[in-house]
Parts: structure tokens; C-alpha cells; sequence
């Protein structure tokens, strides 16, 4: 049992990590009161423009360097992406779920368009995405040092690092304040003196930047090329980012669980202990759970009251 | 793209229809396209391929039907998925010749029609399969290896079965040391699920495995990083490529690849040949042609850096037999895991 | 010379409707000015004018003798002007403390410095005598409570200039008296305010001077010491107001509500919000519920019309035990209810007026058969209603609710539930929000269904209506019954402090 | 003159914008985009065949189209449509491959098996809304993920041919919705009677809403829950309800795309008239009517792109790039609605 969980720890992990991302990105925008559908959309520009970059540098630079200059261009591209979300539910005040999906439809189009039209093939291999590495020290503790700090991808810490500082930021700083703010009564912020455009705008322009950084690392981590998908995993940050209660440990708990649930399920067949257990159950099993979850959190759901309501300066 | 700057020009035009997955997907789709690719560069014919919306046989008879009125009248369909649909379209499309790789045309009852103007064409991958599992047996001497398809459609599974067999063979005739477990024989159930083939890839290799088949498409890919994320962290760990020689998708570092070898199936080379037959008026209509290792349609890579000079020379040897009939793999599963 | 603000010729536009025609006001340094008018006549268009929430379409805005562009809600702050508007913009999940320094907030570092925030709002609440928990839960506090934050929110913000947007309506006689103690402070602070109110006794007690609009208009403005309130409210409608609505003696009959010993939870979690409450209401009679927001009126009414659960004790209706009926059930017992909220409950806005007027009574003949709509049957029905009512929309029974102006909704509402000619009618608030016209046509028709011997439970937070159109009057307070007195024989005063919970002879 | 319903302005402004991108795509990958756009039309429309298979493209839509509109009416956003289409498919198929009965009798147990199947789908969702206040997208989500390895599983273990691990058997012609009366009047196209049923159901999801007792409670669900509720009308009842039949919309989409356009079943995939429904149905201004004509201008688009693709060298995903692009204008519509009112006023003011 120990060495079954400390061998896929680093994978469930691994998986882990792009989810959380992405559902953090989402948890910025509906704390601001904008709804993102879109963050599938989002992570698959993320990974287009990653594996763009790195496929055209690592043949001229260091491929570690290239890998993170991939990654900080996803984030760029991703939040650049996110303002045609933005001005459509902030300026527009259109459907937010309605814009999301065009999103999501956009991206997955007009990615592969593109990428045919710059490597003429609709799939962007990279050579090279990041090597796992022990952390020096921690990884000798014992039990937590094999689960959490073996074969590690730098790109974990990095998250972890964004994670909390998106908590500080979002409880600590007066721009969280304003943020969650926007998100449960923007008449109030904006009789405060808050731009709540703005900072609808930041929001999503941000949820934008995570969600194609978690685009990024899902290429160079696990995927090593773009295909124009990444399955799902879009909607199941979002479905994390509900699970985990719209907040921060909240969601890493839920993308947590995910990770290890469908890495679990995914392993089974190699693992004979799993095998007796019947594939269906284990492949339906996190999305089971997650059901279970939303109702057991239903009575106190945190939801953001103004989440999804286009915000008019003169309505009430 | 038509025309061509070689000089040659024909007036055929040649049409592909995908399959499921994309034209880019280190498989059949890519394969089948190269070899139409390099028909139009030496032999100047045009091209063209179409992407169906689905993977019905309505989906493929439309896009069909496009190439046809369109005036690509040399249509070549990979995957087994088109037997239904081309039984149709060669007598809805008299005039239209017909490729069909991996499959033989019926109306869904499994009798086989092949008209005058198709030619179904089958690979033999468990002759392939075997010449892989051989190579790996020898090169390695001992240990384990493991076996990752997509889903369980007859080509991924010959290739298993016959990776089994030249496994044994190995161990029985070369004195190899190579175990193969029932538990690290896996389909994991789909061509597109890169984060499991990395994690089924990982839970082998961390079980002992060392080397790992992959008949997969965007599985193996997944796979192929993982395995080059072990072998960069001091590892020694290999894959097995499949359908077309993949060892520039497992380099790392310069030149050096975890792809120990791969398991071809020359489609390329049977759509050019084809394309070939067609312009020289030698089209082999009515025929179900196997290509195997016989006719060179199966084999491993002519080069493989990662294998050893004496490897190679006992894979020759047996690609010989193979040829020669001395030795026979068999295409059904028997007592094979899986 | 010495007016800090002045607000010159104003005019603002809406599609449709001039909110503010050319409209003067100036505010001395150091006053209270009312801000008198009817509903809808412009008051809070100008003060959001003045906040920097709209700009106006023409006209001149002076802060002590300069000219400005209040561009938004920064600029008036920065200029020192604060506004406490009628429904609270405040956070409910965030602390008290949080809420006044959002927009605004004190750094150290890089983080919030939530705690010297906390103390210097203790520090103001202190001066003030406004008495505010700063760590305290908006969510967990009283009306006046949060009507006392957005007092802070202002002071935090250094504001001079302050503008109250109706600030009485939501409290208690008792709260009133505090509020305008904390007013008189301010003032003496160096304060300058602005009070909108409709209530001219209020505008009596604390203002100096007061201004007059009427329909978008200027009218006048006024010393109040020297104007007497009959003045003001004639300035105010433009014609004589009758303070009070004709209503003959009647006996009331037979029980129709029953209501024994009820309780019942509260919206938020675990609180009871009704406890153990009795009450009769009889046929002919109108029976006022008379209590500050907040203090179980609402429940006991959803109680009563099946939107809420009952926890313990029985409803009867004409003697029939209705507790467990459902909503529907209660509705074909002969309960028909004007709800508090109009928009959210009332009316589906998206309907037509004449889908709306079956709202109950759809899937009954002849608007339905088989389960199919009868188009036919629904319109003529409505188009009665239309007629009887007074209900004006552009395309008539056509018209889309939403269309519709707040009060034609209202009246529209009335109509439907008057016409399903019910034994027992719960108004609850049937005048908030609409215009004098309004008002005493609805007003009459509550009256006309008592006399035709229906049973009334009329559920308001304007004393004023309560005392004019009821027969008796129950007051609650904290979910309990306090007691019930004839309309007769009680006063403002009295029910107002039965209102803050002291039972009748308590005082005496 | 009538009064053109501002819905039909916005949604044909919409798709010529969309157009309008597409064209700039093509101009911009060097193709010329009236070219383009003609290929694309005679794609979908040039003989009878492909007349017929452009009409098979859209029956699936209208079902999915009309399932999703309906539960816009309804105030729900129905994102469970592929699980629902899979699911139904997957009764349907199940049906057919088992049941032994006449043609007629057999195709309306296979159909309602679908659209008790999707009923069943799309319940859960329903019921999670309605009691527990779950919200129906991330439901919704999980269903088809449930869905699909439902299905993944159980057609090998109980469905599958004697050569294949990945796909049904072929489904019968008794048991098949091609009828070859329609089938030789298209000149072999794969029109079905699929496209009978997906129009009898626009009639009748236009009935339900706009003419019973049923509808106008649905409706006032979905309008305003807390008005329906006051007015004594069941709201966690019409709730389930309104994803019933929703789902049971969808569900029968997945007959005809399994029983109707194709001949079985393939596991590992999720059929994208799901999510094409979300689409379909935005475009249709939610109306019965307005999906069915949407339905037939995606299948037009479909069916057509391929023969353009042929004719051009115009890439696959401008078509795919055209309808996200459509969405989007749909989605933004105010700007649309923003722009006709402008130009109201201007023409008024002079
Ligand atoms: N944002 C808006 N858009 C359109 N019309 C508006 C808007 N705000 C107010 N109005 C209209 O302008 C008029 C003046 O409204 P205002 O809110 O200033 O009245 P008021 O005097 O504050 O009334 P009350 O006593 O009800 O608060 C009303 O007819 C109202 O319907
Ligand atoms: N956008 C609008 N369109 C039409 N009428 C409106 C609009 N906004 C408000 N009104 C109407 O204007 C009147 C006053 O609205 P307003 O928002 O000024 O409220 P208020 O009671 O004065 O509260 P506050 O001071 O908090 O703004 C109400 O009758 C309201 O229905
Ligand atoms: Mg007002
Ligand atoms: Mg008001």
C-alpha cells in the first residue's frame, strides 16, 4: 500500500499542478463577479503558445531556458486571450456563460489553424519539457520527503508559490479586498470608489494568465506536444474551483483529490492490488465524489453573490 | 498544395481521407499522408487530404464523395474503420480507384468484397512486433519489459501478440533473460490520454520494467516523456516505437533518443507504391495485398543508434527467417497475455 | 457666500423621463437641508448627481465657492462628500471594519493594516456615539447597526458634506430619536448635511431649511421653523393633502385567520424568527402588523402563505387546519397575498401583464382545459383586470411586465389578488415606493375589500399607513407578539415603543 | 410594415459577422473567400444526396439544439447534453441490438429507450439543482464524464461484434431509422427519418411552451423561481422536470445518431453534437423555430466545409473558427443591439 502511494504520489502531483492553476485563474475572475467557462479555452491558447515558443527557441538556446520562456509567454498569451472574455462580460454586459463557451470553441479552432499555418502540422512537438528533480534535503525526510519533495517538477513549486500568494493577496491586500468586494456587492465597491471594471478586469485578465500557465506546464510536464485539446481538464478546474468552495486551500484540496483519484484510476490496470476493482468504477469514481461533495457543501456555499450578474452602473 | 518542382507532373489527383485523430498523429493517418506527400514530390501527382467530422461511415463517405467531385478520383483511406464506407463508395464510384490500408471492405457482415477498382492492403505487425520484441530481448539481455496499447482494435493487438512471441523466441533461441508480466500488459482505452500513458509509463518502470512497448498514438507520447524525464535524471529506460520510425520524438539531448527501436509498418511506403502501381497502369485492383516481412513491409528501422552491431545482425538473421518462412508468428492471441 | 455646496440648474434625462428639471439646491456650512418630494420626484437622482454616481445633463455643481466635476464617487469623496444611501452598499460577508475602509484601505507593506483600521473606526464610533462592534459581521448586525457603518464609512473618509437618503425608514421610532441625536452632533462637529426624507415630522424636528421638488421640478426652498407642515406637504403633492382616508365604522365578524401559537426559523441559519405567536384577524376587519424591519413580519407572513415551514404551533383558515397545506392549497383556502417584494415575487417579468394575472390560476377553467391554455379566456380576464385597476401599459394586457412602471406593477398586482376575491387578503407593504395617486387608490381599495367583509392583515413599516386603514393593530418585536390595541385608542408614540419592545402599560 | 423580432436581427447580424471573419481568414491564408464560401454552399446543397446528407447533419442538432433551448427557457443551462446524447444513444442502441420486432414497433421502443435514457441523465442534474441548490454546469460536466465510461464499458462487455473491442454491433436495418423510401428519394444520402422526428419535436417543444398548462409553469420557473414558487407552483418539481425533458430532447438526438446516421456505437468518443448544440440553440434565439432553421444552416456548414476544403486550400478550422466566431457575436449582442438602437436614433433624429 505505502509504496503503490509513494509511487504515484509524483504523478498525482504532477497532475495536480495545472488544474490548480487553472482553477486558482478561476477563482480570481468569479471572485471579481465574472463566471470564466472559458478557462478550458484558455488553458489550450496557453499550451499553443507554449509549445510555439519553446519548439522555436530549443533548437537555439539552452531547451531550460526556452521552457521557461515558454511558460511565462503562455501565461502572457492566455491573459491577453481572456480579454475577449473580459470586454464581453464587463463592457458588454453579455452572457457570461454564452462568452466563455465562444471561447472555448475559439481556441480550440483557432489555435490548430494556427499552428498549421506556422509548422504546417496541427501538433507542436517539443524536444524537451522539464526534468523532475529531488529537492536537495527535504527529499530525505522520511515518509513526506518520498511523497512530497522526490521527483519533483520545478513548476509545482512555482504554483504553490502563485497559490499563496494569490491568498495573500486575495485576504492580505486592498486589491483582494476590492476583488472580493466586486464579486459580492459591486454597487457597494463602486459607492466606495472602486473601479469595478477595472478590477473585474484585472480578475479575468489574470484568471486568463493562469489558466494558459497551466496550459504551459501540462505541455511541459506531461504532454510534451500540443494537439489543440487538453481534454477536459478546463472543466474540471472549474468543477474544483466549485468543489473547493472559491477559495484557495479549498481548491488545492479538490484539485488535490482529482490528481490522485484519476491517477489512480488511470494506473489501476498495472497495479494488481486496483485490478480487482472494476475499471468503471474507479474511472467514475472522482466524478462520483465530486457530485457527493457538491451536494454535502450545498447548504453553506460560499458561491460569490454578484458571480455571473453583469454589473450596471445604474441598476440595482 | 499542387505542383511540384521536381519536373514531373501527372494529372492524377490523389485524395486522402483521416481517420480518427489527426493528420499529425505519429500513426496511420501520418504515415498513409507521407507516402501520398512523397508521391506528389517525385511522381507529381496533387494532393490532398480531407478531415471527416466523424467517425461514422456517413462521416467518411461525404468527405469521400467531396474528393470524388472534387476530382481526386485516387482516394486512400487509413484504418479499419473505412471497410463499411469503401464497400460502398467502390461501386458508388466506379471511376474513383480505391485505397483501403488496415481493413477489407464489407457491408458490416465481415464478407469481404473487393472490387476491380480497390486494393485492401494488411499489415503483418505481429511479424513486426516479433522483430521489435527480438531486438529488445537481445540488446537488453535481461529484465523486464512491458506493453502499453490505445485501444484494442486489431492492429494494436497483433502487435502485441507478436512482441510476446519474439520476446520468447529471444529467450528460448538467444539466451535471453526477459520477462514480460501479465500485469504490464495494458490498453489503456483510448489514442489521446497523454497524462495516463505517462503515468501507466511510470507505475511499469517504477515496478522494474525497463522497456515499454508502445502501440499508443498520444498514449506513447506521454510515455516517451516520461521516459525521457527518467533517462535525463540518471535512468536507464527505454520505449519501443511503433508504426513509423520514432526516434526523433524520443531525443533528449542532441542526438541521443529513449527510442530503443521501433516496430514499423511501412504505410508510407504502401501508399507510394500504390500511387506508383496506379501511374504505371499496374494498379492491383481486386487485391488484398499483405504487406509483410516478406515484401519488406514490416521491420524495424534500417538504422537504430540505440541498438548494438550484434543486435542488429541477429535481428537481420531473423527478418531472414521471417522471409524465408522458417520462422512463423502467429497473428491470434492463443495463450498470449491479452 | 457661505454655502459649501450649490448645485445650480440641474437637469438629468433617463430615457423617457426628466428626473431632474432644473433644479437649484445650496447646502450652508454647518445646516441640516431636507430634500422633500414625492416618490420618483428626483431627490435621490440629485443627490447621486451630487455623489458622482450619475452626471448631470446640464447645470453647475459648486463645492465651497468652487466649481467641480464630480466625475464619480473618488471625486466626492475627495471633495467631502459622503453619501448613506437608502439601501445599504454594504459587503455582508465582510467585517465592519472592512466595509468602511474598502475603496480606501490603510497599508502596511503590502498588506491591509486591518488592525490600526479597526481602531481608529472604535476611535470615530467613540466621538460620534455611534457605538459600532468594528470586527463585527455585517451579516450578524441590526439595520441600524449597518445605517450606523455607512454613517463610519463617511467620517472615515473625512467627509463634511453628508447626504442621508431616507434614513428613517427602516428604523425604529426609538432609532429614529438616536439618529437624529447623532445628527445634531455631527453638526456640532462642523458637519453639513442633507436629508431626504418623506416624513415631515422628521423634517420638523432636526432641519433648518428644506427644498421642495416635485416631478423632476424645483419648487422651493424653504426655513422650516417658519413653514408649517400642511406648507410643505402641499409644496410637495401641489395640491391639499388629506392626512388621513375615509372609513366607516364597521363590526368585525367571524375568525378568519387563526393563528396559534406559532414559530418559526429564520432565513438566516439556526435563529427562530418567529416565536409562539397568536393572532385572529376577522371578516370586515383590517388588522395592521405593525414592527421595524427585521423583526419576523416577513416569516410570519411566509408562514402563512406556505413559503415557509412552520416549526411548531397551527394556522387555521375559516377553522380549517392549513399548517400543512401547500402553497397552492392555502391559495385555493382562500389566501390572497400582495407580496413585500414585487419584483422578485410579485410579478414574472418576462411575462406578459395578461400571463401575469393567472399567475395563481392558470390550471383552472376556463383559462386551461386538458392541460392546453386558453390565450383567449386569459386575456379577457386580464384585460378586466387592466380596466378595473387602473393599470397603465403601453401594448395593455400585451405589455411585458417589466415594462411597466413600479407602480402600475403594483396596481396590477393589487388587482390580481383583489379579483381572486379571497377571504383573507395579507398586504404586505402595498404602497411602498409609489406616488401619492397611487397610494390612495390602493389605499381604497383595501378599504372597499373590508367593507365587502373580507379579513385584512395589512403588514407595514409606515406607521402612518398602519394607523390610517386599520381596524386593530399587532405589534411585534422580535418575532413576539407585543400586543394588540384598537386603531382608536393609540398613537404613534405608543406603537412606537411597542415597536422597540415595551408592552402597553409598561410605561404607564 | 410587420415588425422584424429583434432576436432574428441580432442572430443573422451575428453569423454574417461570423462570415465576415471567416472571410478575413481565408484572405488572410491567401484564398479567396467568395470562392471559399460558394464551395461551401454547393458542398451542402449542389445535388440531391448532399441535399439529403446536410439535412441528416442537422436532425441530431435539432434535437440537441432544442434540448438546450429548452432548458435556457427553463432558466438552466444544460451543459450535460453530450452525456445525455451518449447515454440515450447508448439505450437506443442497446434496444435495437436486443429487441426483436417489427420495424415501426421496434424503432419506437429504440427511440424512447433514448429518451428515457437522456431523461434519466439529465435528471440527476435536475435533481441536485432542485434539492441541494447544486449548480447544473459542474453536474452536469460530471455526467458526462459518467457517461462516457459508463458506455465505455459496457458496450464491450455487452454489445460488442465478434471482431471489434471498441464498437457495437452493427445495428440491423430493421432496427435502423434509415427507411429506404427516404433513402432512395435523396439518392442514397444518409437522411433518415431522424429529420421527421427532430421537426415533429420543434412543433411539439413549441406546444409544450407556449400552449399548456406545463409549459407556463416551466416557464415561470425559469423566469423567476421565487415568483413561480409564491405562486404555488411546484419549483423543484418543474425543475427535474424542465432537465427531464431536456435531457430526453438530447437523448433522442442520440437515437438518431447512432440508430439514424450511423449503424452502431463506437465507445472512446464524445459525440460533439452535445456541445454543437449549445451553439444551434444561442443562434435559434432559444426558439423552437429559430433552432431548427440554425440547425440546418451548422449542418450546411458541416456538410459543406468538406467539399470547400476539397475545391481550396482553405484549412479545415476556418469552419469551426466561423461558428465560435457566431457565438461570440451572439453572445455580445448588445454591441449589436447597441449599434441598431444608435442607428435608430440617428435615422429618428434627422
Ligand atoms: N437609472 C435610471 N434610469 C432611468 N430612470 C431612472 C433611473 N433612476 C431613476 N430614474 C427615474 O427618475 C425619476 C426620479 O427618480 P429618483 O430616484 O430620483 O426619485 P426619488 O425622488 O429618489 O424617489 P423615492 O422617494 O422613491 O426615492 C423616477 O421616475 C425614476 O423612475
Ligand atoms: N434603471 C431604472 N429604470 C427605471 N426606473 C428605475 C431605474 N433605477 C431605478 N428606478 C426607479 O427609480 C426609483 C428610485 O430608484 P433609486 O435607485 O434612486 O432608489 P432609492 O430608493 O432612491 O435608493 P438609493 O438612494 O439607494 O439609490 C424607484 O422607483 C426605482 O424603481
Ligand atoms: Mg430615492
Ligand atoms: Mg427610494
Amino acid at each position: 500500500m505505502w509504496t503503490l502511494i509513494a509511487q504515484i504520489f509524483p504523478y498525482a502531483i504532477a497532475f495536480t499542478i495545472p488544474l490548480l492553476i487553472t482553477s486558482l485563474g478561476g477563482l480570481f475572475s468569479e471572485r471579481s463577479g465574472v463566471v470564466n467557462i472559458g478557462l478550458e479555452g484558455l488553458m489550450v491558447v496557453g499550451s499553443f503558445t507554449g509549445a510555439i515558443v519553446i519548439y522555436t527557441l530549443q533548437p537555439i538556446m539552452s531547451p531550460d531556458l526556452a521552457v521557461w520562456i515558454g511558460l511565462l509567454a503562455a501565461a502572457l498569451a492566455g491573459g491577453v486571450f481572456a480579454i475577449l472574455h473580459a470586454f464581453a462580460s464587463i463592457n458588454l454586459n453579455a452572457n457570461q456563460v454564452i462568452s466563455g463557451t465562444a471561447i472555448n470553441m475559439m481556441a480550440g479552432a483557432l489555435t490548430v489553424f494556427l499552428a498549421r499555418n506556422v509548422t504546417g502540422s496541427g501538433n507542436i512537438p517539443i524536444v524537451r519539457g522539464l526534468l523532475r528533480r529531488d529537492v536537495p534535503i527535504l527529499s530525505e525526510i522520511p515518509v513526506i520527503g518520498r511523497l512530497f519533495f522526490t521527483s519533483t517538477y520545478a513548476t509545482t513549486w512555482l504554483v504553490l508559490a502563485i497559490l499563496l500568494l494569490g491568498w495573500y493577496v486575495i485576504y492580505k491586500t486592498s486589491y483582494g479586498l476590492r476583488l472580493r468586494a466586486c464579486g459580492e456587492h459591486p454597487h457597494a465597491a463602486d459607492s466606495a470608489g472602486v473601479n469595478v471594471y477595472k478590477v473585474r478586469y484585472i480578475a479575468v485578465i489574470l484568471s486568463g494568465a493562469f489558466s494558459g500557465l497551466g496550459g504551459g506546464i501540462l505541455l511541459v510536464t506531461i504532454a510534451g506536444e500540443f494537439t489543440g485539446s487538453v481534454a477536459g481538464l478546463g472543466f474540471l478546474a472549474l468543477a474544483a474551483l466549485i468543489f473547493g468552495q472559491w477559495k484557495p486551500l479549498g481548491i488545492l484540496g479538490a484539485t488535490a483529490f482529482f490528481g490522485l483519484a484519476s491517477t489512480i484510476a488511470n494506473v489501476s490496470s498495472v497495479i494488481p492490488m486496483l485490478k480487482v476493482i472494476p475499471g468503471v468504477i474507479l474511472k467514475v469514481f472522482p466524478y462520483i465524489v465530486t457530485l457527493i461533495a457538491l451536494v454535502a457543501f450545498s447548504k453553506s456555499s460560499q458561491a460569490p453573490k454578484a458571480a455571473g450578474e453583469p454589473y450596471e452602473k445604474g441598476k440595482r | 498544395g499542387c505542383g511540384t518542382d521536381t519536373g514531373n507532373k501527372s494529372d492524377l489527383q490523389v485524395g486522402m481521407v483521416t481517420d480518427a485523430g489527426t493528420i499529425d498523429d505519429k500513426s496511420f493517418n501520418q504515415g498513409t499522408w507521407e507516402g501520398v506527400k512523397l508521391a506528389e514530390k517525385d511522381l507529381g501527382v496533387s494532393t490532398k487530404y480531407l478531415k471527416p467530422a466523424g467517425t461514422t461511415e456517413a462521416d467518411y463517405l461525404k468527405e469521400i464523395g467531396n474528393l470524388y467531385d472534387a476530382g481526386y478520383k485516387f482516394i486512400v483511406t487509413p484504418g479499419f474503420k473505412f471497410e463499411t464506407a469503401i464497400f460502398q463508395a467502390q461501386t458508388k464510384y466506379e471511376d474513383a480507384k480505391f485505397v483501403l490500408i488496415d481493413g477489407s471492405p464489407h457491408s458490416g457482415d465481415y464478407n469481404n468484397v473487393v472490387e476491380e477498382n480497390t486494393v485492401s492492403i494488411f499489415f503483418a505487425e505481429h511479424e513486426s512486433g516479433f522483430l521489435a520484441g527480438v531486438a529488445t530481448a537481445v540488446e537488453l539481455q535481461e529484465g523486464e519489459v512491458g506493453f502499453i496499447g490505445g485501444m484494442e482494435i486489431p492492429p494494436v493487438q497483433k502487435f502485441n501478440w507478436g512482441f510476446q512471441q519474439g520476446i520468447k523466441y529471444a529467450n528460448e533461441n538467444h539466451g535471453t533473460n526477459i520477462e514480460i508480466k501479465a500485469e504490464n500488459v495494458v490498453y489503456q482505452g483510448s489514442f489521446d490520454n497523454v497524462a495516463a500513458g505517462q503515468q501507466l509509463a511510470a507505475a511499469q518502470f517504477d515496478k522494474g520494467v525497463d522497456a515499454i512497448f508502445c502501440a499508443a498514438g498520444g498514449v506513447g507520447v506521454g510515455a516517451i516523456n516520461e521516459a525521457k524525464a527518467r533517462v535525463e535524471s540518471g535512468e536507464n529506460v527505454w520505449i519501443i516505437g511503433v508504426d513509423v520510425d520514432q526516434y526523433a520524438d524520443g531525443i533528449y539531448e542532441g542526438e541521443k533518443s529513449v527510442i530503443l527501436t521501433s516496430a514499423m509498418k511501412r504505410i508510407d511506403q504502401a501508399a507510394y507504391d500504390m500511387i506508383k502501381a496506379e501511374l504505371d497502369g499496374k494498379f492491383p485492383g481486386g487485391q488484398t495485398l499483405n504487406f509483410d516481412a516478406k515484401n519488406n513491409g514490416v521491420g524495424i528501422p534500417e538504422k537504430n543508434p540505440n541498438l548494438s552491431d550484434d543486435t542488429e545482425k541477429v535481428v537481420s538473421d531473423v527478418f531472414t527467417k521471417l522471409k524465408s518462412g522458417d520462422i512463423t508468428v502467429s497473428a491470434e492471441q492463443g495463450d498470449l497475455i491479452k | 457666500m457661505d454655502y459649501v455646496v450649490e448645485m445650480l440648474n440641474i437637469r438629468k434625462e433617463f430615457p423617457g423621463i426628466v428626473a431632474n428639471d432644473d433644479i437649484t439646491l445650496k447646502l450652508k456650512k454647518g445646516e441640516i437641508h431636507a430634500l422633500l418630494g414625492e416618490n420618483g420626484a428626483g431627490k435621490s437622482t440629485l443627490m447621486s448627481i451630487l455623489f458622482g454616481l450619475y452626471q448631470a445633463d446640464r447645470g453647475q455643481i459648486r463645492v465651497n465657492g468652487k466649481d467641480v466635476n464630480i466625475s464619480n464617487p473618488n471625486v466626492a469623496n475627495e471633495l467631502g462628500i459622503g453619501m448613506v444611501h437608502q439601501h445599504f452598499k454594504l459587503v455582508h460577508n465582510f467585517t465592519v471594519t472592512e466595509n468602511i475602509i474598502l475603496g480606501l484601505e490603510p497599508k502596511r507593506g503590502l498588506s491591509v493594516d486591518v488592525k490600526s483600521a479597526a481602531k481608529r473606526v472604535k476611535e470615530l464610533s467613540e466621538q460620534y456615539g455611534l457605538n459600532v462592534d468594528p470586527n463585527a459581521k455585517i451579516e450578524d448586525v441590526s439595520v441600524g447597526m449597518q445605517q450606523r457603518v455607512e454613517i463610519l464609512k463617511m467620517l472615515y473618509r473625512n467627509a463634511d458634506i453628508l447626504i442621508f437618503d431616507e434614513p428613517t425608514a427602516v428604523l425604529t421610532p426609538q432609532e429614529i430619536e438616536d439618529l437624529m441625536k447623532i445628527m445634531r452632533n455631527l453638526i456640532k462637529e462642523g458637519k453639513s448635511i442633507i436629508l431626504i426624507t418623506h416624513k415631515l415630522k422628521e423634517i420638523k424636528a432636526v432641519a433648518d431649511r428644506c427644498t421642495v421638488i416635485r416631478r423632476g421640478k424645483f419648487i422651493g426652498t424653504v426655513d422650516v421653523d417658519s413653514t408649517t407642515k400642511a406648507q410643505m406637504a402641499e409644496m410637495m403633492v401641489g395640491r391639499e393633502v388629506l392626512f388621513s382616508v375615509e372609513k366607516p365604522d364597521k363590526e368585525a365578524g367571524e375568525v378568519i385567520l387563526k393563528l396559534d401559537k406559532v414559530s418559526v426559523k429564520s432565513n438566516r441559519e439556526g435563529v427562530v424568527a418567529v416565536k409562539d405567536f397568536s393572532l385572529e384577524v376577522k371578516e370586515g376587519e383590517i388588522l395592521g402588523l405593525a414592527g421595524v424591519e427585521g423583526n419576523g413580519q416577513s416569516e410570519l407572513v411566509e408562514a402563512i402563505t406556505g413559503l415557509k415551514d412552520i416549526v411548531s404551533g397551527k394556522i387555521f383558515i375559516n377553522g380549517k387546519d392549513i399548517s400543512n397545506f401547500s402553497i397552492r392549497e392555502r391559495i385555493n383556502s382562500g389566501i390572497a397575498h400582495i407580496p413585500e417584494d414585487r419584483q422578485k415575487r410579485g410579478l414574472v417579468l418576462d411575462y406578459t401583464i395578461g400571463q401575469n394575472m393567472v399567475l395563481e390560476i392558470y390550471d383552472r377553467k376556463p383559462f386551461s382545459e386538458r392541460g392546453l391554455l386558453n390565450h383567449n379566456a386569459i386575456t379577457e380576464y386580464a384585460q378586466q383586470i387592466v380596466e378595473d385597476f387602473d393599470v397603465r401599459a403601453g401594448q395593455g394586457v400585451e405589455s411585458v411586465a417589466r415594462s411597466l412602471s413600479g407602480g402600475n406593477q403594483q396596481k396590477a398586482i393589487v388587482g390580481r389578488e383583489i379579483e381572486l376575491n379571497p377571504d383573507l387578503l395579507i398586504a404586505v407593504q402595498p404602497t411602498r415606493g409609489l406616488d401619492v395617486g397611487s397610494i390612495e387608490y390602493i389605499h381604497s381599495r383595501l378599504i372597499e375589500q373590508r367593507n365587502r367583509g373580507k379579513a385584512i392583515l395589512l403588514v407595514s413599516l409606515e406607521l402612518d399607513e398602519v394607523l390610517n386603514l386599520s381596524d386593530r393593530i399587532a405589534i411585534i418585536n422580535s418575532g413576539e407578539l407585543v400586543g394588540i390595541v384598537d386603531a382608536k385608542d393609540t398613537n404613534e408614540n405608543e406603537i412606537g415603543l411597542m415597536m422597540a419592545g415595551i408592552k402597553r402599560g409598561d410605561t404607564d | 410594415m410587420k415588425k422584424i423580432p429583434k432576436e432574428l436581427v441580432v442572430s443573422l447580424l451575428a453569423v454574417v459577422l461570423g462570415l465576415i471573419a471567416g472571410a478575413l481568414f481565408m484572405l488572410f491564408t491567401g484564398n479567396n473567400p467568395f470562392a471559399g464560401y460558394s464551395y461551401l454552399i454547393k458542398g451542402g446543397t449542389m445535388s440531391i444526396e448532399r441535399l439529403g446528407n446536410t439535412l441528416a447533419t442537422a436532425s441530431p442538432l435539432i434535437l440537441t439544439g432544442l434540448s438546450i433551448a429548452f432548458a435556457f427557457k427553463t432558466g438552466l443551462f444544460n451543459i450535460g447534453a453530450p452525456g445525455q446524447v451518449l447515454f440515450g444513444g447508448f439505450c437506443a442502441t442497446a434496444v435495437a441490438l436486443s429487441v426483436n420486432a417489427p420495424k415501426p414497433l421496434l424503432l419506437l421502443l429504440s427511440v424512447s429507450a433514448a429518451a428515457l435514457g437522456g431523461a434519466l441523465w439529465g435528471s440527476v442534474p435536475g435533481f441536485l439543482k432542485a434539492k441541494f441548490n447544486v449548480h447544473e454546469v459542474v453536474s452536469s460536466i460530471m455526467m458526462n464524464w459518467i457517461a462516457y465510461w459508463v458506455v465505455y464499458y459496457a458496450i464491450p462487455a455487452y454489445f460488442k461484434g465478434s471482431f471489434l473491442e471498441t464498437e457495437s454491433r452493427k445495428i440491423a436495418h430493421q432496427a435502423s431509422l434509415r427507411v429506404d423510401w427516404l433513402t432512395k428519394l435523396f439518392d442514397g444520402s444518409y437522411i433518415n427519418l431522424g429529420l421527421f422526428i427532430g421537426i415533429i419535436a420543434v412543433f411539439v417543444v413549441a406546444f409544450i411552451l407556449n400552449r399548456t398548462v406545463l409549459g407556463y409553469e416551466l416557464k415561470s420557473v425559469g423566469f423567476n423561481r421565487h415568483a413561480a414558487e409564491y405562486a404555488g407552483i411546484s419549483v423543484n418539481k418543474n425543475i427535474i422536470l424542465a432537465m427531464m425533458i431536456s435531457g430526453a430532447l438530447a437523448g433522442i438526438g442520440g437515437a438518431i445518431i447512432y440508430t439514424g446516421n450511423a449503424a452502431n456505437l463506437q465507445i472512446g468518443i464524445v459525440p460533439t453534437q452535445g456541445f454543437d448544440g449549445i451553439a444551434v440553440s444561442l443562434l435559434g434565439a432559444n426558439t423552437p423555430i429559430g433552432v431548427l432553421a440554425s440547425a440546418i444552416f451548422f449542418g450546411l456548414l458541416y456538410s459543406g466545409k468538406g467539399f470547400m476544403n476539397a475545391m481550396t486550400n482553405i484549412p479545415p478550422e476556418i469552419a469551426d473558427t466561423i461558428i465560435a466566431t457566431i457565438i461570440y457575436f451572439a453572445a455580445t449582442s448588445v454591441l449589436i443591439e447597441r449599434g441598431l438602437d444608435k442607428l435608430k436614433r440617428k435615422r429618428r433624429g434627422n
